[in-house]
């Protein structure tokens, strides 16, 4: 239902704000990283960058695939496309302990169902834990993504409900209190670099770590980020404008899309 | 030593009411035929562990078989919510379900532990998250030569591992391959374990990534062909993602859903009977 | 990254004076050619890390590469005696040899905890044996759970570790099939992987329990065909089990030793010369 | 060099006293078994076991080949041909871990350097650790099959130097000191049950633990026994006499190492 949201909700121009949101979390990745990568938005941005600036991405899945090549976006985490062209694959135990808390992994790819200020994700529940409003899914692979990879980068729409005062639950840490208060922690990670969302980017203060609008993409208004910001959100002064899809970023991604939806009304009994 | 029997036979023989159960199958080989036959014969109590509990154990929590789930990513892959999964914990119904939840991470090293006989995993999670306040198995643990504080979480150890594979042999050797996940660790974590196979096969091929679980580490093989639908089989069939969007509506409704479950599975003889009666409805009312 | 090179440009740029290198192979693909390599190039002060010694750190160490050994099991498998490395314990020739010994259980751990960016692991041994007595790294640990003591070995993270490989692909991918042993556990272990390989190939086939190291985890590749010789490659040729008893009477004696090891490896340019040498004599002078 | 001396020492009869401690040994392997086997003498037996009368037995050997079944004896503990009929290959880590911790291995086949009054092992060093006069090969994987393997077989060749008053390294417990000390270990395995000699069969006191004397090989006397054993050597009330090689047996055993001694003749580069 955001799906129809957004894509009715174009910027009034030839693309729409989902897919400005997926080209400008692909030009983040940069190539030849050793990327791990979510399921959704973070899989679309991570091969949409494969398949145009990107060609040496090392993706690794959850599922235990090193160096998958999947030539349609993968539905769930364990797809066979993903096993296919993969360098390499490997059980669950060793994705987790042999590459990423082995700190192999230079980019984590996460989306997420609500952020903080500070790049904290809740994927867990909304409203108290015992007696949840919304059970959510839960962690994942999150917490330990945004604990050990070098960066992490954070994909998510911009909606006042998922960017929030205060969570109701910490599933993964991004900056925790901000300052220093991550490194606390003892985690080699350095915590989440940048938040693109369907209006804008975002970045970290170098002090406080308090994520602030950096970019907008274009026809986005600072009164519309603010709008669906649940915190004060600050915006940097030397504000930037994201660069519009080139022709081929656009035509890549739809083409990527088409090829996937063909196999998501494919397989029957 | 495995025996080759039936699938009812199996869970009939060796799953009991208020068994802690494992259904593994990192989203490749869901042993779906496997937990429809454990609804069939309405098992109670149970305590069901799986990493992505995914449609079958919604299935199994919709038809009240669970009171305790251990998991660590509640969602239907790349559809949504489980919905049953969700009345359960948001409205106690069919029962209230008593929730232990870990990352992806913490679930592999409690497998890896029970597979090794240990009481205990180490890794570097957990810390500064909200997860130790609400799951109790989670302990720091020092590390006794540089003094750095860990985190650890204890062994799981089912009475019951269920794993669905590609082939079985002639000796009861259990072959792999693809994904293999977490199942290795799963079914040698278990005090019994069952599997069931799309095929028995005189001897095995190399496949690429194929591991092979020796006779010896399995109790029970049955046949089940395309016994992990909607799941998939690599080299035998592909996810039916279309199901997984069906699931959706079927599930959001309780008295949908109870006929649903009714007509395909508490009403057919078995996974084959199932696969032809939502085959007949196309799967989607 | 891995980067296609030569062997001796790979010792001499990733190899240092004073490192700790481990050099694995279990039984199957020993990394020979490496070792004579390291020799030829004459690196001293070593810490030489490795489960079964075998022939290649015998040679290592009689040649003075070595100031310290961390093993878990020393002989000549299926002859006897690793005769140079008695001498340097025993008689501290060439030079003194520094022990760190474990069992194959610790050993294996200690790689698995390196690989895991864990700094011990939890292992059920040690118990009643004098090994804690003599060596350091044994410590006891209690899980949180359950209150029961197991004993913790420190993580293994070698500077250098070198395994030999049957195969690499054009991409800079390591095959390795048959018995994998410790190989992948130390090569993911180490600050830096030194991989020799029979062949590179244009793409791997499927193989029996083949298992593939990605080129991201790999820093150098070097083909050095039969560079496990007399160690076998599944595949490739089988284990030369008359080096082996031939190494005895050799090894026996410190001024043919010295002899042998200059004719074959030190007067020789790699390890093609060093096969055609030991050929012409038969291998068995 | 003990080979030699063990051919020439025949009983006598047409076999070698090492042909019957083998025989010997490789009957007290029950059909089915799980059996994680050492190499050189309990290999042998093993084999011998597996070719005759336990065709099922599922050997373990701890290069990581689970059910392996060599056409002849490994000379190394990770031979080509252990891999080459295994039901399956797991690195060395899972063997130890998932197999023999695991408490899956229901025997232990393990030879010696030296051997105490309560089957506890010494491979280490004979002399002071510091300053040994020799340098044994050291541990391998002795120490936990001797701590996890349900029973423990020993094999080794009876001489005073190696049944010792007292050992110079305990390498491996067998029952400690005697009576329950063993079980203040934790250890889930049993400990050893019998040792083969090549002059007879060793089993524990019930009580105290001690292994005393319960079987002589044929032609072997009470009084070689007890020269060959540096402790007062117990004999059991009831002293049973070791059922000679049968015909069967000694063909079978002499083939497999006819096979094993062509190939140790063989490859050559």
């Amino acid at each position: 239902m955001t799906r129809d949201l957004s894509a009715s909700q174009t910027a009034g121009t030839d693309y729409t704000t989902d897919e400005m949101m997926t080209v400008a979390a692909s030009r983040e990745l940069k190539d030849g990283t050793v990327c791990f990568v979510g399921i959704g938005l973070p899989s679309e941005a991570a091969n949409l960058a494969r398949a145009t600036h990107a060609p040496e991405c090392f993706l690794i899945y959850e599922s235990g695939t090193l160096g998958a090549k999947p030539d349609v976006l993968p539905l769930s985490i364990g797809d066979g496309v993903l096993a296919e062209h993969a360098d390499s694959v490997v059980s669950v135990p060793e994705v987790f302990n042999y590459w990423l808390q082995a700190g192999r992994v230079d980019v984590g790819f996460l989306g997420a169902a609500q952020v903080d200020r500070y790049g904290n994700i809740n994927t867990t529940v909304v409203g108290p834990y015992e007696k949840p409003k919304v059970r959510l899914p839960g962690a994942g692979g999150a917490p330990e993504i945004a604990a050990s990879a070098r960066e992490v980068i954070i994909m998510l729409r911009h909606r006042k409900r998922a960017f929030v005062e205060e969570l109701s639950f910490v599933t993964s840490v991004g900056h925790r209190y901000g300052g220093d208060s991550r490194s606390e922690l003892g985690y080699t990670g350095a915590g989440p670099t940048v938040i693109i969302t369907d209006l804008g980017v975002l970045r970290p203060d170098p002090e406080t770590k308090e994520f602030t609008l950096a970019a907008l993409h274009p026809g986005a208004t600072v009164e519309q980020a603010k709008e669906a910001t649940g915190w004060e959100l600050k915006v940097a002064g030397d504000l930037d404008t994201t660069e519009p899809p080139t022709e081929r970023e656009l035509e890549v991604l739809r083409d990527l899309k088409a090829r996937t939806e063909a196999v998501r009304r494919g397989a029957r009994i | 030593m495995s025996e080759m029997t039936t699938l009812r036979e199996a869970v009939a023989g060796l799953v009991n009411d208020g068994d802690s159960l494992a259904l593994e199958g990192f989203t490749h080989l869901i042993p779906t035929a496997a937990a429809h036959e454990i609804v069939r014969q309405k098992k109670r109590d149970l305590t069901l562990i799986r990493m992505t509990p995914d449609l079958i154990y919604d299935q199994m929590i919709g038809m009240g078989c669970a009171r305790k789930l251990i998991f660590s990513w509640g969602g239907n892959p790349g559809v949504g919510s489980l919905h049953r999964f969700r009345d359960a914990v948001e409205n106690d119904w069919p029962r209230p379900l008593e929730l232990e939840e870990h990352s992806h991470a913490g679930m592999a090293n409690r497998y890896v532990a029970g597979a090794s006989n240990l009481p205990f995993a180490v890794l570097r999670g957990y810390v500064g998250t909200d997860l130790p306040k609400v799951t109790k198995t989670i302990a720091p643990v020092r590390c006794p030569f540089t003094g750095e504080e860990l985190m650890a979480v204890p062994a799981l150890n089912p009475d019951v591992a269920i794993i669905h594979a590609q082939q079985a042999d002639r000796r009861g050797n259990v072959a792999i391959w693809g994904i293999t996940g977490i199942q290795k660790e799963a079914a040698l974590s278990a005090k019994k374990v069952i599997v069931t196979v799309e095929e028995v096969v005189e001897e095995f091929e190399p496949r690429p990534f194929q591991i092979v679980l020796p006779s010896v580490a399995v109790d029970a093989i049955a046949v089940a062909p395309k016994g992990a639908h909607p799941s998939y089989a690599d080299g035998y069939y592909d996810r039916d993602n279309a199901f997984y969007e069906a699931w959706d509506p079927i599930s959001r409704d309780r008295e949908r859903f109870a006929g649903w479950m009714e007509r395909h599975v508490l009403d057919t003889s078995d996974f084959g009977e199932y696969l032809q009666s939502i085959g007949k409805e196309g799967a989607l009312r």
